[in-house]
């Protein structure tokens, strides 16, 4: 890092790029960055390139658009201040100091941060630990009910079963297409499907003589005996005897 | 603790770091052939006595270990709630009313095999154990509950287990399908009503 | 060495046997929720100092480990083959001493771009990881440093690193705009002007 000019030349790959190469200038000024001369750093580097090109050495073009930009920062550092030009040249010159700094500062802290005691280099841990083991232990769990519940069950699945079917209070389509015919023809007005069922039908065969009738209602509007009307999915099932004009 | 010296400090380092115990001459020459390193032990050994820590020697060889009387805190056992599976139950409920029994006969019962896992899992939960053989052909183990089985289920014993009169009138014993139509059955019809009066 | 209870025995006695540094909680739990831990911890840091053998903590975790002045006898540099290159010190510097921070803002710093391997090999040694993103337009991602950064340099935490306060007071983490501020030479406008400068 502190290598005199002579030796930078030849060091070149060694640079990761102009800022790095800026901050060895600037460090080979042996002062404080902040007490470092811009102009001065200016002109090392502008030598350095100059340097660079007579011993044919391949600058990177980042080295050389730095160059430009210092030559004009130069400039503008010395000639007189122009109010007009923003950024002034001394706020990039103050720019240029504070990116030195932060980068030096950060180098320092790595080359402080990599030199500490490492664990495994400098630092050591117990070389034979017995470890910790953790051993978990199931805690099967059942409740009463589930074993007395889990027996009536076998039971019921090996136990012999007769099968009865029980007597159900039904309607039968039979029932459910003589019942609808008849009364559809008692009846001119559209009506439910609901009022065709018997009266003080409830429970199952509430349900069983609807389903019945429902199919009836089909059956019979297929043969033209009957009309339905709905007047969108799941609204109430209108019956009515068919016209006498179109049923002839 | 007591200040250590230098010596004290780089044997206790190096005691600490090796992955093997050492003998006084190892130690003597990682140290760079420092002398004294006997007595520098002994006097550690005093210094850890009744710590958390121990320096034993071992044979010609010195360790660091945990105090043997800590030892039972490497292992910590921790517990975990598991329910029993449904064959683990059904398996278990067969023992319980038909003890002693062998596996073919708890198979024949439940119309199915079961795994030896399965028993495995009962013995290991202390609700079951063998008991003896049948003496059949083949002689093969029987299974009982054990103390603890009654204790977990809260029974004096076995005798407590309600029998089959007590299933069936507790519903227990109803063939599936028609437990499953009742409770069906019910919620139709409430449904059906509510609906009933929606519309109207 | 001075007598130690049952408390202060157990807690060496874990944390010795333990393969990698332990939380409170971890610890606690392990002594079946015992309470106090953290006393006695820092009871046993102080016990430990100046001997052979230290008790640290890093970040929340405690562990032992040998004293760092130990290291001349014990060093070993099998390591030294992965040695890292100057770009990874400096990329991790400037994470660690301005996490999170994002590869635009480790690129502003060091004026050079980071090849991605420079991240990769951070990351594979454990030392930095993901950390969300920043909300800016193309949501940089952030990287911050882990716990196993602190372990491996020996810092209790981010607040141990090397001469973090003195840099922090000097400015010297604050991004450039704002040390123009405060020196006075930028307003709000030359914001934009100045990032296309420093590329040049």
């Amino acid at each position: 890092m502190d290598a005199e000019p002579a030796t930078l030349t030849l060091e070149l790959d060694g640079w990761e790029g102009p800022l790095d190469l800026l901050l060895a200038l600037a460090r080979n000024q042996k002062v404080d960055l902040k007490q470092i001369s811009i102009l001065a750093l200016v002109d090392q580097y502008l030598t350095f390139v100059e340097e660079a090109k007579t011993l044919q050495l391949e600058l990177a073009a980042d080295y050389l658009v730095m160059a430009a930009w210092l030559a004009y920062l130069k400039s503008g550092l010395l000639l007189p201040r122009d109010p007009e030009i923003e950024p002034s040249p001394e706020e990039l010159a103050l720019r240029l100091q504070l990116r030195l700094e932060r980068l030096n500062a950060m180098r320092e802290a790595g080359a402080r941060l990599i030199a500490r005691d490492r664990l495994g280099r400098d630092v050591f841990l117990r070389g034979a630990p017995e470890g910790l083991r953790v051993v978990r232990k199931a805690v099967w769990q059942a409740e009463i009910y589930d074993l007395i519940a889990a027996y009536g069950r076998i039971s019921a699945r090996s136990r012999p079963v007769m099968h009865i079917v029980a007597n159900r209070p039904v309607m039968t389509l039979d029932e459910a297409l003589n019942r609808v015919s008849r009364l559809v023809g008692t009846n001119i007005a559209w009506s439910t499907i609901e009022s065709f069922l018997p009266e003080g039908a409830v429970g199952i065969f509430r349900k069983s003589a609807l389903a019945s009738s429902f199919v009836a209602a089909l059956e019979l509007a297929r043969q033209g005996r009957v009309e339905l009307r709905q007047k969108s999915p799941f609204a109430p099932l209108y019956l009515k005897a068919p016209d006498a004009g179109a049923a002839a | 603790m007591k200040r250590a010296d230098e010596l004290t400090r780089a044997v206790e380092a190096v005691l600490f770091a090796a992955t093997e115990p050492l003998t006084v001459d190892a130690i003597a020459t990682h140290l760079n052939g420092a002398t004294g390193v006997r007595a520098v032990l002994e006097e550690l050994a005093a210094d850890y006595a009744g710590r958390g820590i121990e320096l034993v020697r071992r044979g010609e060889r010195w360790q660091f270990q945990t105090a043997a009387d800590m030892a039972h805190l490497l292992r910590r056992d921790r517990d975990e709630a598991r329910k029993l599976s449904r064959a683990g139950i059904e398996t278990l409920a067969i023992i319980a009313y038909h003890e002693p029994a062998t596996r073919a006969e708890i198979e024949a019962i439940r119309g199915v095999q079961i795994s030896k896992g399965t028993l495995d899992v009962l013995m290991e939960a202390g609700w079951i154990r063998p008991a003896g053989r049948r003496e059949v052909p083949g002689r093969p183990l029987l299974y009982a509950t054990t103390p603890e089985f009654l204790l977990h289920f809260g029974l004096a014993s076995r005798r407590d287990l309600p029998g089959i009169d007590d299933l069936r009138a507790a519903g227990l014993l109803d063939p599936i399908d028609l437990a499953m139509e009742h409770a069906g059955m019910l919620d139709d019809d409430d449904v059906e009503v509510e609906n009933g009066d929606e519309e109207a």
